[in-house]
């Protein structure tokens, strides 16, 4: 095996779950020396590195100067901070081993995460250690010093006090740090002719709009899904990308569970397959224009005021008739408990409408709150970035701070911000990499990282949180705060200064210690959750037009891909080689098409073709782009994922897919776009890790109807061999029984699991060729499969049935069979059990006959067919988990249960003379999950949650038949379909 | 003769095996001569240089591989075992015949045996060894390969006796071992005359030298010979059992595996039958051209070819019958998996090899029903040829057809060939031909021992 | 006689007369060695040895083989590191069946091999004969009988004679 | 003809075929050492400062935990920070040239770096504190600690060691306040051994045998 960072370690007690009960790092001095005394340990780890058949090298032991206090080597603290994720706060928990940060937990205190999170938390560790982040300040593409910088900058201070700061403008993304708008107040009072513009490229400015038109003033909506009966999104995704979606996950799952199925009706209408369709008990794919002319007859149907009786012609799909009656019904039986989320492609007027909706039902204050926005001085991004690109071509700008962000790639085309960008004689870039725009500024100064800084930020409710730094800068990048002082002032303060100056001033100089070390402590700063408004009467805006698109032309999406989002993670390996969570494709976006729309097309998967805008004539701009053929895609729509076709992202991410930013448009912003696709010929081959979706009706995820489950609440979903089966002696596990259940009906295949046991477990990532060839390295995959409803029982397969197929996604990680098909194989006795049933792989007994694989029916096993872990770049060493063996070459490796989390609270239960509390172990893949589909434990403890799981009747074991014993069992998916739509 | 006699006679009596009229001396030194490094004729040359440089290939592919991993071949997840197992399979079974041959014809006192024997018992030393090559290459860590055997360390750590690749392990390792000591004992007299010509031949001392050695002093005395009979007639019995013992566990390598496609009974004594098949065919595409070419066609006569001919016929009905069996019980399981892969054999990805393999292995071979054919070398070694091509895409089918598609369908994949899967097997074909040549080149092709004893027979027979 | 005499050698022309000229020598109660370029039929019985030592030797080899193999597998597997592998048994007998089979064979088969090297004294690279002029056809198509002159009842004259009767091509002295 | 073999010449052979034997023989023996970790059995490691547990534990009698701070917490023992050594040395011995590096450390914040002594391959995870909280005496693996000028390795730390006590814990535990002690092992008996079972309830052969108890 190779030889991994630093030291063997255990773990301090009050650690013991970090999910429940961690130490709070928080009063430790900040900057104090520890936090950089890491580099002394990377030392040591450099002098470890290869292990020759010549025997290990001479190991060198590198001991504190000053032993840091509450500091115990070895054993990892979690610190409280909050991972800010276009401009709203996440609450993390982050792992600290001996100063590396290496791990992101949710913080259970913090109301956007509640102790989940999403994939972008998780793989911003690997983001903080990429070895390819911006390392110095650029000055007119030369490499300079901040020094140099600072004396750049002084004439123009000069400048900007004879002039009030006109020409001086200032670009960030979203903004919620109450610290940051604070200096912003400050600064542009002190230039008063200053300007302050916003550009994020996934900003929702039609939620923006739509709240203008309802109410006339920027609200915020809050929503309490766990309180409806029946949710109805319209084409929303309630649970990937915006600030609330983990939040949100757990919320609607509440009461959708095993343990509680059908607790509520999900009904999704959406253009382009997102999580919440493939989740809803009911879904229909419909374009866009479609979706809202539904919405309008709908909300005509259902009596709100204001609303014209047909002012569309009804849909022309053959089921929009049937759900637009199946809805009202449904909404109207459900008053107060019910709950309209519009969002995605609709327009601001149809999202207003909901509002309208959902305050005729009687949800406002029940499933629905509003408050004051979040974001602070809340503006169309859209028009602020175009107002700017528009002042910066007449001349109007002469000094340019682009405080994060990447408008060179990201801005609308046809703000032609690049082109501007020429024309401003002093123009900054702050940025974590030297991209596209650090490249096209005069100015490129390295930003520090999440975890390199302090700062605040809000979350989706208003709760403010600190962000504390797990480490001091590893490039010396400074954050926003301080650039933005610099800006004001030479010489000005550190961020830590800068926060705790703000928070003195809202907590009073007296009480301040406390309140500090509080927040710290908590990551979030108490009672700082924004009230519910009243928002009044919503009013309900005239109907937009909506046109369809010309004939042959399809109506256009871009949407933030589900990995790399805009772009900024595009040089994030663990999202790249992410199996997007419906096409399960890595390394790659495509145009994404509905069969039939194909079809018409005669194009088919792997085409690559020109789309271009359909009004614009020739020259016009058009990206070149492969086909993906998706069944839950609208007919007529075509969605392009953004956020690739990098140039500057880093060795990672450049080159990776198409670029589909060229065809944004500020229009498109607010109407729904047009383009054209003709195949141009040539085909892409992709790399893809799940080839089929069909499950060649064998059952493996199991669905069963609501009514057929009240049929009979006991009926055995899962037939299998009695344990008694065999001549041969039963093995007894009496310690413990470690067992894992997986509930159907709450996974929402958002790949959190993925991608949380890759960085908990040093698993590699292995680039586009190998996944191509089928060498993915996930311990845990998250299966898709299109099943019939209830496919269990007999039902003869006919085609017809098609809409009634609904997508499930299906964890899985090593079953852990009692009686393992894998060990019987091997020849070593590399894979055997331990005494506690678990199937342990030990690499360093391994040879890599590759049997084990070949005899795992669930195909969970992974190889390293090449050095996969990356033994060269040493600042990836230093993000491994020293828990866990760094596998090389030529050995086989899977899921362990978290064994060295199992290890951890066994060594503390030994030390303490108990046993292992329940909820005490809780593997990676269960602390992330946002709706908790996982649940791990003890079978031997009766009370377990495991045990309580496993109890219901839903219950059952993938590919029982084997009589392989699974350790991991699943709940089968209880659909809670609508007859009116059978 | 006539006719009738042809059929009602016995069939290896020594006139039918034995053309021409040899005496002990002039047999002996014809055969004995070849080893005595005369010039080698340009076209053995070529031969030789070409098989050379694909030894050397085979050798730099191994360097490589082992410097870069497994990974360099085709196989993924789910196909982790490819070419490496296919091409496994396929020498274990051309390795079958030669001990077969030797032993089982020794056993039952076939007197057509003694000619053959050496050329199949070298052909078999040659095939286990590069058999026995193939699965520790195919280790993930083959510098490893030493843990399957059992032997005391430091770890106080074992072989995991309950694994089939054990089994193979020791089966192997015993058919390599005993099936070198066959062909060893089976040489020595040869030696020993080999040794006695060079001593009488000017500017020999070093051939009489080695040969010396390796003959040990035998000197046949005739205790000697006693014991000597005795002995080879217990490794012959030890040997037939081996042989079938050997490809069963073979077999159980996958029919202890719950794949369906691997989890099936008729494994063993199929993949037996494969070997005979696969390993007559290899013996025939060896001798006719050795004979051709080194003109013992007095020795190596038609009736031998003959023999060998109908026995690929008998085979290949074996196998026919084996495939049914798959196809019906399959079927008749009821199982959905095991239904599933069949089908998927016959109609899947790989169909175009599953139905190659059945024209080569059952269609072909039943031109041997016409006798014109089976005297007609040309035909013979043809045939021959698309046998040994049928039984690789036939292990091939086993190997990857079988797992590429198994129970869940979300990890189902497709196993492509790199240019380094074929580079393994055409090499390691070369590295075989190599081996064979400078076996031509120093040791008797016939065992001479044998031969004249039948010489002897037949000067013995009423004329 | 001298000591220095290995014993008398007599060349043949065919089998059958060397077979014959054994039978004649050994009635005469010589001891006596035939070498012949294969095994004749009958010699061993004219020779007195109807039967010899291998097969037991085989026989041992086998059991002895098998015994350990089973015996190896049976103390690692549940004596020296019991392990749980996939739920069976620590003595999976049948399991263990196939190895101890094959070192049962191995066994056997060294035995033979072994055993047949041993009794017959080889290697033996030098021998009297050796130094034989002619004797090298014995490998090719020569018969050759051997009154061994440490021989109980041997006498340089009267196995001189009895050879002479056998009409041998020659008949020479070996030296030690 | 000649005979083939001078004897001369078979006396050749056979001492080839005896020199072939011997070669493997040694083959093997250099690839075993060639594997060895590289702080040698009882052969003792050069340390930037020349420390001497001998003098600090035998002479001064410093409890073990005074410099391995987390060896009760952690399963790293842990090394004694440029601090603690200072705590003593900034009075003791301040200008002994021996402990330049010291000062030196302290004066640049460099930290000094030892050479390990007992160094486990990375996938083998051994873990101090519960070694101690379950009665195994420091001096069953590193020996008389307190009469070791510099440090020596008293173990050859491959597996077959390890086992020796995880197949016979209860034989290698001692009382918990002797855990620190360097006096040799005194025997138990029967009944000592019972009752520290009950106060360690130790895990069975089984579960100490595991792979998963030392191995991730």
């Amino acid at each position: 095996m190779s030889r991994h960072p630093v030291i063997p370690i255990a773990v301090d007690s009050r650690a013991a779950s970090a999910r429940r009960s961690e130490p709070r790092g928080g009063a430790q001095r900040p900057d104090s020396p520890e936090r950089r005394r890491f580099l002394g340990l990377m030392a040591a780890s450099m002098a470890l590195a290869s292990a020759g058949c010549s025997g290990p090298p001479q190991e060198k032991i590198v001991p504190y100067v000053e032993m840091p206090e509450r500091m115990v080597p070895g054993v990892p603290l979690f610190y409280a901070t909050s991972f800010v994720d276009h401009g709203y706060a996440q609450g993390v928990l982050v792992e600290s081993d001996t100063g590396r940060p290496t791990k992101v937990e949710g913080n259970p205190q913090h109301p956007a995460s509640l102790g989940a999170t999403d994939v972008y938390a998780q793989a911003s560790i690997l983001q903080l250690w990429d070895p390819e982040r911006s390392q110095t300040v650029y000055g007119g593409g030369q490499l300079a010093t901040w020094d140099a910088f600072r004396a750049a900058l002084r004439p123009r201070r000069v400048a900007w006090a004879a002039n009030g700061g006109a020409g001086l403008r200032i670009l960030t993304g979203t903004v919620t740090s109450p610290t940051f708008s604070d200096q912003m107040a400050a600064f542009l009072a002190r230039y008063p002719h200053a300007q302050w513009h916003r550009h994020d490229p996934l900003h929702d400015d039609r939620a923006l709009e739509a709240a203008r038109l309802a109410f006339g003033r920027p609200l915020d909506t809050q929503l309490h899904p766990a309180r409806a009966a029946v949710i109805v999104s319209l084409d929303a995704d309630l649970f990937v990308g915006h600030a609330a979606a983990v939040r949100q996950a757990q919320d609607v799952f509440a009461r959708r569970r095993a343990t509680n199925p059908g607790g509520s009706r999900l009904y999704a209408l959406a253009a382009t397959p997102n999580l919440t369709a493939a989740i809803a008990d009911q879904s229909l794919a419909l374009p866009p224009q479609e979706i809202e002319r539904l919405a309008w007859r709908l909300a005509s149907r259902l009596g709100v005021d204001g609303v014209p009786q047909d002012a569309f012609p009804p849909p022309r799909h053959p089921d929009a008739a049937r759900w637009e009656q199946a809805l009202a019904a449904a909404l109207n039986a459900q008053r107060g408990r019910a709950l309209i989320v519009g969002g995605g492609s609709l327009s601001p007027a149809t999202r207003a409408l909901v509002h309208a909706m959902n305050a005729h039902l009687g949800n406002h204050g029940a499933t629905v709150a509003y408050i004051d926005a979040v974001e602070t001085d809340p503006v169309n991004h859209a028009d602020s970035l175009a107002a700017l690109a528009d002042d910066m071509r007449h001349g109007k700008v002469d000094d340019l701070f682009i405080l994060g962000g990447n408008p060179v790639y990201d801005a609308p085309a046809d703000a032609g911000f690049a082109a501007a960008l020429r024309q401003v004689p002093f123009s900054v870039h702050l940025g974590l990499y030297q991209d596209e725009t650090g490249r096209a500024a005069g100015w490129h100064l390295p930003q520090a990282h999440n975890y390199e800084q302090w700062s605040d930020a809000r979350a989706f409710d208003g709760t403010a949180g600190i962000v504390q730094p797990l480490i001091a800068p590893l490039y010396g990048g400074r954050s926003a705060h301080e650039v933005l002082a610099l800006l004001a002032a030479d010489g000005a303060q550190g961020g830590h200064a800068l926060v705790q100056d703000f928070w003195r001033r809202q907590a009073g100089a007296a009480a301040f210690d406390d309140f500090w070390q509080d927040a710290l402590m908590q990551g979030v700063v108490a009672g700082s959750a924004a009230r519910a408004v009243d928002p009044g009467r919503p009013r309900v805006p005239p109907p937009p037009a909506l046109p369809d698109p010309p004939s042959g032309a399809l109506t256009l999406i871009l949407a933030a891909d589900p990995s790399v989002g805009d772009g900024s993670y595009a040089n994030n390996g663990w999202l790249q080689e992410l199996p997007r969570p419906f096409s399960k494709l890595t390394w790659d976006n495509a145009a994404i098409l509905g069969r039939a729309t194909a079809q018409t097309l005669g194009i088919d998967t792997g085409d690559v073709v020109r789309v271009s805008a359909a009004d614009a004539g020739a020259g016009a701009a058009a990206v070149e782009a492969p086909v993906w053929i998706d069944d839950s895609q609208a007919d007529g729509v075509v969605t392009l994922p953004l956020g690739y076709g990098r140039t500057a992202a880093g060795a990672v991410g450049n080159g990776v897919g198409f670029d589909a930013y060229p065809l944004k448009t500020r229009a498109g912003v607010h109407g729904h776009a047009a383009v054209r696709l003709e195949k141009i010929g040539r085909r892409h081959a992709f790399a893809v890790t799940q080839h089929r979706l069909d499950d060649e009706g064998r059952d493996v995820a199991r669905t069963v109807s609501l009514t057929q489950y009240r049929r009979d609440p006991r009926g055995d979903y899962a037939p299998e061999p009695a344990q008694d089966e065999t001549l041969y002696p039963q093995y007894r596990y009496d310690s413990y029984k470690w067992g894992m259940a997986i509930d159907l009906n709450a996974c929402i295949g958002c790949n959190a699991c993925t991608i949380a046991c890759q960085a908990e477990n040093n698993i590699p990532v292995v680039g586009r060729e190998e996944v191509a060839r089928g060498r993915e390295m996930h311990w845990i995959r998250v299966d898709r499969y299109r099943t019939r409803l209830g496919s269990h029982d007999d039902v003869p397969g006919d085609e017809g049935e098609a809409k009634q197929t609904r997508t499930v996604f299906q964890p899985v990680p090593c079953m852990q069979c009692e009686n393992a098909p894998c060990e019987e194989v091997c020849p070593v006795g590399a894979t055997v059990h331990d005494s506690e049933g678990l199937n342990v792989q030990v690499y360093n007994r391994c040879v890599g006959t590759r049997f084990c694989s070949n005899n795992c029916p669930y195909k969970v096993r992974r190889f390293n067919f090449l050095q996969y872990t990356d033994d060269k770049v040493t600042t990836l060493w230093a993000q491994r988990n020293p828990d866990v063996t760094v596998r090389r070459r030529g050995v086989m490796e899977k899921c362990t249960y978290c064994l060295q989390r199992i290890t951890r609270a066994r060594l503390d239960a030994e030390r303490e003379g108990r046993r292992i509390r329940d909820g005490e172990v809780v593997t990676a893949c269960e602390a992330v999950c946002p709706t908790t589909a996982i649940v791990f434990g003890d079978m031997n403890d009766p009370k377990s949650r495991v045990n309580r799981a496993k109890a219901s009747p839903l219950d059952y074991h993938l590919l029982a038949e084997l009589n392989t014993r699974p350790r991991t069992s699943y709940a089968a998916r209880v659909v809670n379909d609508d007859p009116e739509l059978a | 003769m006539s006719p009738r006699s042809r059929h009602t006679q016995d069939l290896s009596t020594p006139s039918e095996l034995l053309g021409g009229s040899w005496s002990h001396a002039a047999f002996s030194d014809k055969i004995a001569a070849r080893a005595m490094g005369y010039p080698v004729s340009k076209p053995g040359l070529a031969a030789f240089l070409f098989t050379f440089v694909g030894m050397l290939i085979f050798l730099g592919a191994v360097a490589w591989l082992v410097f870069k991993g497994v990974g360099i071949w085709g196989i993924n997840v789910p196909v982790v075992w490819g070419f490496a197992i296919t091409n496994y399979v396929w020498w274990i079974g051309i390795g079958m015949a030669g001990t077969f041959i030797s032993a089982a014809l020794l056993v039952t006192r076939q007197r057509w045996r003694g000619a053959v024997s050496r050329a199949a018992e070298s052909m078999t030393v040659f095939a286990v060894a590069i058999a026995g090559i193939f699965p520790i290459l195919h280790l993930g860590r083959p510098w490893f390969f030493y843990w399957l055997a059992p032997y005391p360390n430091v770890m106080n750590v074992w072989p995991q006796w309950r694994s089939p690749l054990v089994w193979d392990f020791f089966a192997i390792g015993t058919y390599v071992l005993v099936s070198l000591m066959f062909w060893y004992v089976g040489l020595i007299p040869d030696f020993a005359t080999l040794r006695d010509r060079a001593g009488t031949m000017p500017g020999r001392r070093a051939r009489q030298v080695v040969y010396g050695l390796l003959a040990l002093g035998w000197r046949g005395e005739a205790r000697h010979w006693a014991r000597y009979e005795t002995a080879s007639l217990m490794l012959a019995g030890l040997g037939t059992p081996l042989v079938v013992s050997v490809h069963t566990m073979v077999a159980m390598d996958f029919a202890i595996g719950n794949t369906p496609g691997y989890h099936s009974t008729i494994f063993p004594p199929f993949f037996v039958a494969g070997a005979f098949f696969s390993g007559f065919a290899m013996m025939l595409t060896l001798v006719i051209p050795l004979r051709r070419f080194l003109g013992l066609q007095d020795f190596i006569t038609g009736r031998h070819l003959a023999n060998a001919a109908k026995i690929l016929l008998a085979n290949s009905w074996l196998l026919a019958y084996g495939y049914c069996a798959e196809i019906f019980t399959s079927f008749y399981s009821g199982d959905q998996f095991e239904r599933y892969m069949t089908l998927n054999r016959m109609i899947g990805p790989y169909a175009p090899v599953y139905w190659s393999l059945l024209f080569c292995n059952v269609v072909v071979p039943q031109l041997l029903w016409r006798r014109g054919i089976r005297h007609d070398v040309r035909w013979l070694f043809a045939i021959s040829l698309i046998v040994n091509v049928g039984m690789w895409m036939e292990r091939f089918i086993i190997v990857v057809s079988s797992v590429h598609r198994d129970f869940l369908p979300s990890s189902w994949g497709m196993f492509y060939p790199t240019a380094w899967d074929w580079i393994f097997l055409l090499s390691s074909v070369a590295l075989f031909a190599w081996l064979f040549l400078l076996f031509v080149h120093f040791l008797p092709v016939i065992a001479m021992a044998d031969m004249r004893k039948l010489i002897q027979e037949r000067a013995e027979e009423p004329a | 006689m001298s000591p220095r005499c290995y014993g008398l050698l007599a060349e043949f022309e065919s089998a059958e007369a060397l077979l014959d000229a054994v039978r004649r020598a050994r009635a005469d109660g010589f001891d006596v060695e035939a070498y012949a370029p294969f095994a004749i039929e009958g010699m061993s019985e004219a020779i007195g040895l109807p039967r010899n030592g291998i097969p037991p030797v085989t026989l041992f080899g086998g059991i002895l083989g098998g015994a350990l193999g089973y015996f190896m597998q049976w103390y690692s597997a549940v004596v020296a590191y019991p392990l749980n592998v996939g739920g069976r048994p620590l003595n999976s007998w049948p399991a263990f069946v196939p190895s101890a089979l094959e070192l049962a064979i191995l066994g056997a088969a060294l035995g033979a091999v072994l055993g047949m090297l041993w009794m017959n004294g080889l290697p033996r690279l030098r021998h009297p004969l050796f130094a034989v002029p002619g004797f090298e056809l014995a490998t090719r198509d020569r018969f050759f009988l051997c009154l061994r002159a440490d021989g109980a009842r041997f006498d340089r004259a009267r196995a001189q004679s009895v050879l002479d009767a056998l009409q041998p091509l020659r008949v020479c002295e070996v030296p030690a | 003809m000649p005979q083939a073999f001078s004897p001369t010449s078979i006396l050749t052979i056979k001492l080839l075929i005896l020199a072939a034997l011997l070669a493997i023989v040694a083959a093997i023996l250099l690839l075993e050492w060639r594997m060895a970790p590289a702080a040698e059995e009882h052969a003792a490691v050069m340390q930037p400062i020349m420390f001497s547990h001998k003098h600090h534990v035998g002479d001064v009698g410093l409890d073990c935990r005074y410099c391995h701070t987390s060896v009760e917490k952690s399963g790293f023992a842990g090394m004694p920070s440029t601090q603690i050594c200072l705590t003593c040395h900034s009075q003791l011995f301040k200008d002994a040239p021996m402990l330049a590096p010291l000062h030196a450390s302290m004066a640049t914040g460099k930290p000094i770096q030892w050479n390990r002594v007992y160094d486990l391959p990375d996938f083998v995870y051994f873990n101090h504190s519960i070694h101690i909280a379950k009665g195994v005496a420091c001096i069953e693996c590193h020996g008389h600690v307190d009469q070791m000028p510099l440090m020596t390795r008293q173990a050859s730390l491959n597996m077959q060691w390890c086992l020796r006590c995880h197949t016979h814990a209860q034989a290698h535990v001692r009382p918990l306040g002797d855990v620190f002690r360097m006096t040799d092992m005194r025997k138990l008996s029967e009944q000592d051994v019972v009752e520290l079972n009950r106060l360690y309830h130790l895990q069975d052969r089984r579960r100490l045998t595991d792979c998963s108890t030392c191995h991730r």
